[in-house]
C-alpha cells in the first residue's frame, strides 16, 4: 500500500470521521482512541512521504488512473509535503489536548466533535496535496464547512461569529472559484501543471489580472490576511480551545500555503503574478502595523492573540512579497513557527479561561504560580512570537529581515522592526502580569495547573518552539530551501 | 438545436437579474423566500437553455425545492418580519 | 415533528404515491448514467419522499428515520464511495480506478459498474444528511 | 453615506467588466475552454467511462474525487447542522 | 575533555543549572549546592582554557550550522576569555555573597533568582565567546530576558516600573542591534568577527558610518552610555548582589564588550578613523564620562551615586576603543577585568552596610570603618582603584588609555581622564572620611561571612591586579594579546 | 466606441450579466440588516458563479452532453463542454451545504437572542 501513501493520507482520517460518530454514542473513549490513531497514521504517513520526496523529488499520484489534465492528481513536493506534516502534527497536538477538555465540559459530543474534527483535518490535508485548481476549492470547502460547526461549539457568541464567518468565508471561496474560473476560460484547464504550461501560450489581459486577483482576494479572505481579517477576531475569540488552538494555527497557514502555491508555481514568473506580489508586499506591510497596534489595545488576552495573527500573517505575506530565497524561507519558516507558537498560546489561554474562568489580561495576575508549567510554555511561545532569540520565531524574523535587506525593502524593514517593538509590549504586559505581579490573595489559592493530557501538548508544542529555532538547519536546508519554486532558487 | 438560442439566455438571466433585486427589496421574508424559489426556477431554465440538463434538473431540486424549503422552515422557526 | 398534516385523503394519496416516488428516485440514481440525473438528484428525490411521509404521517408513521439511522446512513454512504476507491488499490490500481476491479467486462462496462456503485453511495448520503437536516430544522422549534 | 458605500461595488463591476473583454465570447467553439481538456470527455467519454450522459462520465469517473469531495461536504453538513442544534451542550454561555 | 568542546560546555554548564534549580523549589541547600558547584565548574572550565590562549591560540568552539551561510558559532579568543574569566570568577563569588544576602534579607523567589543568575551567566559567556554577530545577538537578547527578573526581584511597584523601563530600553535597543546586524550581514554574508575588522572597503564610507551609529545605539544602551543610560540608575531597585552583577559584571559589561568588539572586530580602527566615527565616539565616551561624573556627585543614595560611577567608568572603556591605539585597548579591555572587580567589592560592601547597618545613603556612615573594618576597607580599595590611585587596579587601565591617548595625539582626553579622576575622589572621598575618621553612632558589627569573604577577596584582587596585574589569570597579557591583534589588523584568526 | 459595442454583443453580455448578478449578491451580504436576507444574498452570490461556468460551456449549436448516436464518430462541436457542469453540479451541492449548516447557526441564533435582525443582534451583544 506505500505506493499509495499521498491518498491514504487525506482517506484515513476521512474514513475514521465516518466511524467515530457511530462510535462516539457509546463509547467516547473508542472513538476518541481511533481519532487519533488516524492522526498518528496521518502524521507518520506524512513523515514517510516527506522522506521520500525530499530524496526523489517531486511524487505525483493519479486518482482514478487518470492521466491528468483529464483526470485530478496529487501533487507531493517538500512544500506541500512538509505543510501535510506541520498540519498533521498540529492537529494532533490539538486532538490530544480536546480530549480533556471535552471530557470535563462535554463529553456527550465527543463522537461528534471528533468526526467533524478528523474531517476539518481532511480538507486541510486534500488542499495541500491537490494538484487541482477545483478540487482544492471543494477541499476548501470541507474545512470550512468543518470549522464552521466546530466554532460554533464555543456558545452563543461564537454562534453570531461564526454566522459571520460563514458569510465572508463563503464570499472568499467563491471569489476563489470565480478566479478558477477565469483561469479555467482562459486556458481550458483546472490542472495547475498543466494550467502553468498552457498560460504560457496566452498573453497577458485584464481577465488574467482579474483571474487572480479573485484567486489571491478568496484565499486572503480564508487566511484572515488584512484588511479581510474582520471575522477573525470574534470567531478565535468566542471558539473553543481546542478548536481555536488548531483553526488559528492550521487553516489560516495552508490558505496562506495555497496563496503561495498558486503565485509561485502555478503562475511563477508571469508579470500578472509578479504585480500581485508587489501589491501584497504593501498589504503585509499594513498588517504587520495594523495587527500589532490593535493587539496592543485588546483587553481580552485570546482577542490580543487574534489580532496578533493579523500581524503575524502580515509577515508571512510580506516574506512572499520580496520573494528572494532567504526572504521566502523566513516567511514558510514563519509559517511553521507562527502555527507551532499561536497553537501553543491559544491553548494555554483557552486552558486558563477553561480554569478560572476568565481570560482578560487583568485575570492573569499570579498565574504564574497557579499553572507554572503552562505558563512557562506560554512564556517561551510569546517570546517567540516576539521574535526574540534563541526561539524560532527569532530566526523566522531574522530571514524575514535579511530578506527585506537584501531586497531594499524599506517600509518591511521598518514594519519588522515596529512590530517587534509592539508585540514586546503586549506579550510583555501579559507575561509580566503572570510571572511578576504578586497578588497576595493568591498566594493561598491551590495549584490550578492542567490536567496532563491539555499540558502534555501544550509542552510539546513549546518545546517545539525552542528546539526547532535551534535546530533548524537539517529542516531548512532539506525541506523549507527544496520547497521554494525552481523560478526563485 | 441549431437554433441561436443565446437571446433567449440573455432573457433569463435578465429576469434572474430582476429576481435577485426583488429579494433583496421586498419587505415580506415569506414572499422573498418565494422570489427566491422563482429566481433558481429563472436560473434552472437558463441552464436548461444552455443545455446544462444535470445542472438545471439539481438547481431545480436543490434552489427550488430544499433551500427553499429549508428557508420557509426557517422562517416559520424564526421570524418573518422585514429587516 | 409529532404533528402531521393528517387528513385521510392525503394520507391515501401519500400511501399510494410513495413506491412510486421511490422508484423513480432509485431509477434516476440508476439511469443516472444514460440521461440526466444520477445519484445526488435521486438522492434528493428519496429524501423528499421520506420528508412527504413524516409531513403527512408524523413520527409515528412507521417511516421513523431516527437520527441516528440517518447519521448511520450519511456515514455508510460515503464509507461506500471510499470503499469502492480502496478497491482499486486493493487490485493493484490507484485509489477510485475502477478499472482495476475484477469483473470479466469491457474496460468501459467495468468502469461503469464502478460509477454506479458511488452513485448509490451518494445517494445514501443525501438522503440521510436530508432527512437529519430537516430533523434539526423542525425539531429546533420544540424547545425554543 | 449609503452613495458613498456603493463605490466599492461599482468599483468591481467595472473591473469585472473591464475583464470581460478578455473572455472567449460564449458559446465560441474555438474557446480554450472546448477545444482543450473537454474534447476528449466528449470524444471517448462514453467509451471509457460506459457512460452515455458525459456529465455522468466527469462526475463519477473522470473526476471522481471532487464527488468524493463533493459527498464529504454533505456528509460534513449533515453532522455540522447535527452538531449545532442536534444536541445540547451545558455551559454555553459566554462571559 | 578536549579544548574544541570547552567553550559550549562553559556555557552550557550554568544552563544545566537552569534546568535543575526548579526541582529543587523547595530545598535551599540543594539549591544552594547546584549553584556552587556549577559556578566552580564553568570557572574551572573557564581557566582551563588560559593556557593555550596565552600561547597565542585561538580555541575554535562548537558550531551549530543554520543556513545562508551562518552559524551559532563559539570561538574562545584572549578578548573574550578576558571577559568571561571576569565573568566566572565573580559569578562563584556573587553566589557566596548572594547566599548571605538573600538570607539576611529573607527574600522571597529565591528560586527564580538563582534560575536567572545562572541563565545571566550562560549568556555572558556566550557574549564572551560568540565568534560572530549572530551568535552575540542570540546571547546578547538571553542575556536581557534572564536579567528581566532579577530586576524585578522585590516585586514592588517601583521594581516593576524599573523593569518595565529596563526592557523597554534594552529590547529596543536590540531592535537597532538586530537592524544593525542583519545591514552588515546583508553587506558581508557570514563574517565572524576579525581582528582589524571585516566591513573594511565592503561599503560606502557614508553606509558605515550610518551603520556604526545603528550598533553603538544598539550596544550603547547596554553600555549605559550617555543618553542611553536611563535605565541603569532605576535599575538600583534590585538585590545588591544584582546589581553588582548587573553593574560590574555582566550586562553593562557585555554592552561595552559589544561595543569594542564592534570597534576591533567587525569594523577596524582604520576603517572607523576614515569616516571619521572615531572622534564621535570619543566625545560621546568623554561627555558621558564627564557628566556622570557630576550626576554621581548630586546622588545621595549610595547605590545610585556608584550607578554613575560605573556609567562613567564604563565610557573609559569605550574611550579606549575609540581611540584605538595598543595601549589604549589595552587599558580599555584590562579595565574589564579591573573595574569588574573594584565595583563588585563596593557593591558587596553597599549590600553589606545595607543589611547590617541598615544604610542606603552615602551619610550616616560615621565610624563604620572602625565597626565593620573588612567592608569598610574593601569599599576603601574599590573607590581608590577607580580614581585611579597608583598601586590599585584603576590605575593600569588608566595609566594605558593615556598613554594611548598620547600616542595617537588626543591631549585633550588626558585631561578628561585627570578631572575625572578627580570627580572620583570628590564623591567617594567623603564616604570613606566618615567611615574611617568620625566616631561611630550606633552598635553594628561585621557581617557573615558568606558576604565578609566575597568582599574581602575582591578588595583584595583590586589591590593585587593594580600591584601585579598579571597575577592569576593573566588579564593584562589577555588585554595585551588583544589589542595588539586588533592594531595588527586583517590577520584572520587560524 | 468599438470597444463598448464588442462588450455588449451577445457573446459577453452574459458574462455582464453574471458579473452584475454578483455584485447583487455581495451588496446584500454587505447591506441587507436581516441575517436571513444575507444568506439569501450569498445563494445568489453562488448562483452568480454558477452562471459564469455554464456560460464557459455553451457552445453554439451543441446540444445537451448525452451521447445518443455513436456509429458516425463522435463530432466534439455537437456537444456542449460537459466539465463544467460536473464542477458545478458539486459547487451547487457545497452552496446548499453551506446554506444548511447556514441556517442552523440561525436558528441557534434566534433561539438565543429572539432576533435575527442584525442592528438588534448588535444591541444585544453590546449588553
Amino acid at each position: 500500500m506505500s505506493a499509495h501513501l499521498p491518498i491514504l493520507i487525506v482517506v484515513v482520517p476521512l474514513v475514521a470521521a465516518l466511524v467515530v460518530p457511530l462510535l462516539g454514542r457509546r463509547t467516547p473513549g473508542v472513538a476518541h482512541a481511533v481519532t487519533l490513531a488516524a492522526l498518528i497514521f496521518a502524521l507518520v504517513a506524512s513523515g514517510l512521504v516527506l522522506a521520500r520526496v525530499v530524496v526523489d523529488g517531486v511524487w505525483r499520484y493519479q486518482l482514478g488512473g487518470w492521466a491528468p489534465p483529464w483526470g485530478i492528481e496529487y501533487v507531493v513536493d517538500p512544500l506541500s509535503g512538509g505543510m501535510m506534516v506541520l498540519v498533521s502534527f498540529l492537529a494532533l497536538a490539538a486532538s490530544t489536548y480536546a480530549w480533556s477538555y471535552l471530557l470535563a465540559t462535554d463529553p456527550g459530543r465527543i463522537g461528534l466533535f471528533d468526526s467533524l474534527y478528523l474531517l476539518l483535518v481532511t480538507g486541510l490535508l486534500g488542499i495541500v496535496a491537490t494538484g487541482d485548481l477545483f478540487n482544492l476549492y471543494v477541499f476548501l470547502e470541507i474545512s470550512a464547512i468543518a470549522a464552521y460547526a466546530l466554532l460554533a461549539m464555543g456558545g452563543d457568541r461564537a454562534t453570531v461569529a461564526t454566522f459571520r464567518y460563514l458569510l465572508i468565508g463563503t464570499v472568499g471561496s467563491s471569489c476563489y472559484l470565480l478566479g478558477t474560473g477565469y483561469f479555467y476560460a482562459l486556458t481550458g484547464t483546472l490542472n495547475m501543471a498543466d494550467l502553468t504550461e498552457r498560460l504560457s501560450g496566452v498573453g497577458e489581459s485584464p481577465a488574467m489580472a482579474v483571474g487572480i486577483g479573485l484567486i489571491v482576494v478568496g484565499l486572503a479572505i480564508k487566511a484572515a490576511v488584512f484588511p479581510f481579517h474582520g471575522w477573525q477576531p470574534d470567531v478565535y475569540t468566542y471558539a473553543p480551545p481546542p478548536v481555536t488552538g488548531f483553526v488559528a494555527a492550521a487553516m489560516t497557514k495552508v490558505s496562506a500555503y495555497a496563496i503561495f502555491r498558486v503565485l509561485y508555481f502555478v503562475l511563477g514568473g508571469t508579470p500578472v503574478a509578479a504585480s500581485a506580489l508587489v501589491f501584497l508586499g504593501g498589504v503585509g506591510v499594513l498588517a504587520i502595523l495594523a495587527g500589532s497596534w490593535l493587539a496592543l489595545a485588546q483587553t481580552d488576552i485570546r482577542r490580543m492573540l487574534a489580532y496578533s495573527s493579523v500581524g503575524q500573517m502580515g509577515y508571512i505575506v510580506l516574506g512572499f512579497s520580496i520573494g528572494s530565497p532567504i526572504a521566502l524561507v523566513g516567511a514558510l519558516f514563519h509559517v511553521l513557527n507562527h502555527a507551532v507558537m499561536k497553537s501553543c498560546l491559544f491553548l494555554v489561554a483557552g486552558g486558563v479561561r477553561w480554569r478560572t474562568g476568565f481570560s482578560s489580561v487583568a485575570s492573569f495576575v499570579g498565574m504564574g504560580r497557579r499553572m507554572p508549567l503552562s505558563m512557562l510554555a506560554f512564556a517561551v511561545a510569546a517570546v517567540s512570537m516576539v521574535g526574540l532569540p534563541p526561539t524560532v520565531g527569532f530566526f523566522s524574523k531574522w530571514y524575514l529581515l535579511l530578506g527585506a535587506f537584501e531586497a531594499r525593502a524599506w517600509p518591511g524593514v521598518a514594519a519588522l522592526v515596529v512590530s517587534s517593538g509592539l508585540s514586546a509590549v503586549y506579550f510583555f504586559r501579559v507575561l509580566e502580569r503572570t510571572f511578576v505581579v504578586s497578588d497576595d490573595r493568591l498566594v493561598a489559592t491551590e495549584s490550578r495547573e492542567l490536567p496532563a493530557g491539555m499540558l502534555g501538548p501544550v509542552l510539546v508544542l513549546a518545546a517545539a518552539g525552542l528546539l526547532l529555532g535551534l535546530f533548524q538547519q537539517p529542516l531548512i536546508t532539506h525541506v523549507i530551501q527544496r520547497a521554494l519554486p525552481a523560478t526563485v532558487s | 438545436m441549431t437554433l441561436s438560442l443565446e437571446p433567449l439566455a440573455v432573457v433569463f438571466l435578465t429576469l434572474m437579474i430582476a429576481c435577485a433585486v426583488a429579494v433583496l427589496s421586498v419587505r415580506d421574508l415569506l414572499a422573498a423566500v418565494v422570489v427566491f424559489g422563482t429566481f433558481s426556477f429563472f436560473s434552472a431554465t437558463y441552464f436548461a437553455v444552455l443545455g446544462a440538463v444535470d445542472v438545471a434538473l439539481t438547481e431545480a431540486a436543490v434552489g427550488g425545492a430544499i433551500t427553499a424549503v429549508f428557508f420557509v422552515t426557517a422562517i416559520f422557526r424564526t421570524d418573518r418580519g422585514a429587516d | 415533528m409529532n404533528f402531521a398534516f393528517g387528513s385521510p385523503a392525503l394520507d391515501a394519496a401519500s400511501r399510494l404515491m410513495t413506491p412510486f416516488i421511490l422508484m423513480f428516485g432509485a431509477y434516476v440514481v440508476m439511469h443516472g448514467h444514460d440521461s440526466p440525473g444520477g445519484g445526488f438528484q435521486g438522492g434528493v428525490i428519496i429524501a423528499a419522499c421520506v420528508i412527504l411521509v413524516r409531513l403527512v404521517r408524523g413520527r409515528a408513521g412507521g417511516w421513523n428515520l431516527s437520527p441516528e439511522t440517518a447519521l448511520a446512513l450519511t456515514c455508510a454512504g460515503v464509507g461506500i464511495f471510499v470503499g469502492v476507491g480502496l478497491l482499486g488499490p486493493i487490485f493493484g490500481g490507484n485509489f477510485l480506478d475502477y478499472a482495476a476491479l475484477p469483473l470479466s467486462l469491457k474496460a468501459g462496462e467495468v468502469r461503469a459498474v464502478g460509477s454506479l456503485a458511488i452513485e448509490i453511495g451518494v445517494a445514501l448520503t443525501v438522503t440521510g444528511v436530508l432527512t437529519l437536516v430537516f430533523d434539526a430544522l423542525v425539531e429546533a422549534r420544540n424547545d425554543g | 453615506m449609503v452613495r458613498l458605500s456603493l463605490i466599492p461595488f461599482l468599483a468591481l463591476g467595472a473591473i469585472l467588466v473591464a475583464a470581460a473583454g478578455g473572455l472567449p465570447p460564449v458559446g465560441d467553439p474555438e474557446s480554450p475552454p472546448a477545444t482543450h481538456v473537454s474534447p476528449r470527455y466528449i470524444m471517448f467519454g462514453h467509451e471509457e467511462t460506459g457512460a452515455a450522459n458525459l456529465v455522468t462520465g466527469v462526475l463519477a469517473d473522470y473526476r471522481s474525487y471532487d464527488t468524493l469531495g463533493e459527498t464529504t461536504v454533505i456528509c460534513v453538513a449533515g453532522l455540522a447542522c447535527w452538531l449545532i442544534l442536534g444536541s445540547r451542550s451545558r455551559g454555553d454561555k459566554e462571559r | 575533555m578536549d579544548l574544541a568542546s570547552r567553550p559550549l560546555a562553559a556555557v552550557l554548564v550554568s544552563l544545566l543549572a537552569v534546568v535543575l534549580l526548579p526541582l529543587f523549589d523547595r530545598r535551599p541547600t540543594v539549591r544552594e549546592t547546584i549553584t556552587f558547584t556549577a559556578a566552580a565548574l564553568k570557572l574551572a572550565l573557564v581557566a582551563s582554557m588560559l593556557p593555550a590562549v596565552l600561547a597565542g591560540q585561538v580555541i575554535e568552539g562548537a558550531t551549530l550550522p543554520l543556513v545562508a551561510g551562518l552559524s551559532l558559532h563559539l570561538r574562545v579568543d584572549a578578548f573574550g576569555l578576558l571577559f568571561a574569566l571576569t565573568a566566572s570568577s565573580l559569578w562563584l563569588l556573587t553566589s557566596v555573597y548572594s547566599l548571605g544576602y538573600l538570607r539576611a534579607t529573607a527574600s522571597t523567589h529565591q528560586t527564580s533568582y538563582y534560575v536567572s543568575f545562572a541563565a545571566c551567566l550562560s549568556a555572558t559567556v556566550g557574549i564572551a565567546f560568540a565568534a560572530n554577530l549572530l551568535t552575540f545577538f542570540v546571547c546578547y537578547e538571553v542575556l536581557t530576558l534572564a536579567t528581566y527578573p532579577l530586576v524585578v526581584h522585590a516585586r514592588t511597584p517601583e521594581a516593576l516600573g524599573a523593569g518595565r523601563r529596563y526592557l523597554v530600553y534594552t529590547l529596543g535597543a536590540g531592535q537597532v542591534l538586530l537592524v544593525a546586524i542583519v545591514w552588515a550581514q546583508s553587506i558581508a554574508p557570514g563574517a565572524e568577527f576579525t581582528p582589524g575588522g571585516f566591513l573594511a572597503g565592503r561599503a560606502s564610507t557614508a553606509t558605515l558610518g550610518i551603520l556604526f551609529a545603528l550598533f553603538i545605539a544598539g550596544c550603547g544602551v547596554k553600555a549605559a552610555i550617555m543618553p542611553l543610560h536611563g535605565w541603569l540608575p532605576a535599575a538600583m531597585v534590585a538585590p545588591t548582589p544584582v546589581s553588582a552583577l548587573l553593574h560590574a559584571v555582566a550586562v553593562v559589561k557585555a554592552g561595552a564588550f559589544g561595543v569594542v568588539r564592534i570597534v576591533g572586530y567587525v569594523f577596524g580602527v582604520d576603517t572607523l578613523r576614515a569616516t571619521g566615527a572615531d572622534i564621535a565616539l570619543m566625545l560621546i565616551a568623554a561627555a558621558t564620562i564627564l557628566v556622570a561624573s557630576v550626576r554621581a556627585l548630586g546622588e545621595d543614595n549610595l547605590k545610585r551615586r556608584l550607578a554613575y560611577s560605573t556609567i562613567g567608568q564604563l565610557s573609559y572603556i569605550v574611550l579606549g576603543a575609540a581611540v584605538g591605539s595598543v595601549a589604549a585597548l589595552t587599558g580599555a579591555m584590562f579595565h574589564f577585568a579591573g573595574h569588574g572587580f573594584m565595583k563588585i567589592a563596593m557593591f558587596f560592601s553597599a549590600g553589606a552596610l545595607h543589611t547590617e547597618a541598615h544604610r542606603d545613603g552615602v551619610r550616616g556612615l560615621d565610624g563604620l570603618g572602625r565597626q565593620m573594618p573588612m567592608t569598610m576597607t574593601a569599599f576603601a580599595l574599590g573607590a581608590c582603584g577607580l580614581a585611579g590611585v597608583p598601586l590599585l587596579a584603576g590605575f593600569i587601565a588608566k595609566w594605558n588609555l593615556g598613554v594611548g591617548a598620547l600616542e595617537a595625539g588626543h591631549v585633550v582626553l588626558v585631561g578628561v581622564l585627570v578631572t575625572s579622576g578627580l570627580f572620583n575622589v570628590a564623591y567617594f572621598f567623603p564616604i570613606i572620611y566618615d567611615a574611617f575618621f568620625k566616631a561611630p553612632s550606633g552598635q553594628v558589627r561585621e557581617a557573615g561571612w558568606p558576604m565578609v569573604f566575597p568582599l574581602g577577596v575582591t578588595g583584595a584582587a583590586a589591590l593585587c591586579l593594580g600591584v601585579a596585574p598579571d597575577l592569576g589569570f593573566h588579564f593584562f597579557t589577555l588585554a595585551r594579546l588583544a589589542a595588539e591583534s586588533i592594531v595588527a589588523g586583517g590577520g584572520v584568526p587560524q | 466606441m468599438g470597444e463598448m459595442a464588442e462588450l455588449l454583443s451577445i457573446g459577453t453580455v452574459q458574462y455582464l450579466q453574471a458579473a452584475a448578478l454578483l455584485l447583487v449578491g455581495l451588496y446584500g451580504i454587505v447591506a441587507r440588516r436581516h441575517l436571513l436576507r444575507k444568506l439569501m444574498a450569498m445563494n445568489i452570490l453562488q448562483v452568480a458563479v454558477i452562471v459564469f461556468f455554464i456560460a464557459l460551456s455553451a457552445k453554439s449549436g451543441a446540444t445537451v452532453p448525452v451521447v445518443v448516436d455513436e456509429a458516425g464518430g463522435i463530432d466534439v462541436a455537437a456537444y456542449v463542454n460537459p466539465l463544467p457542469h460536473a464542477l458545478m453540479l458539486t459547487a451547487i451541492v457545497v452552496s446548499v451545504s453551506t446554506t444548511g449548516v447556514a441556517l442552523a447557526l440561525l436558528i441557534r441564533i434566534r433561539r438565543r437572542y429572539g432576533t435575527l435582525s442584525e442592528t438588534a443582534l448588535l444591541d444585544k451583544l453590546r449588553e
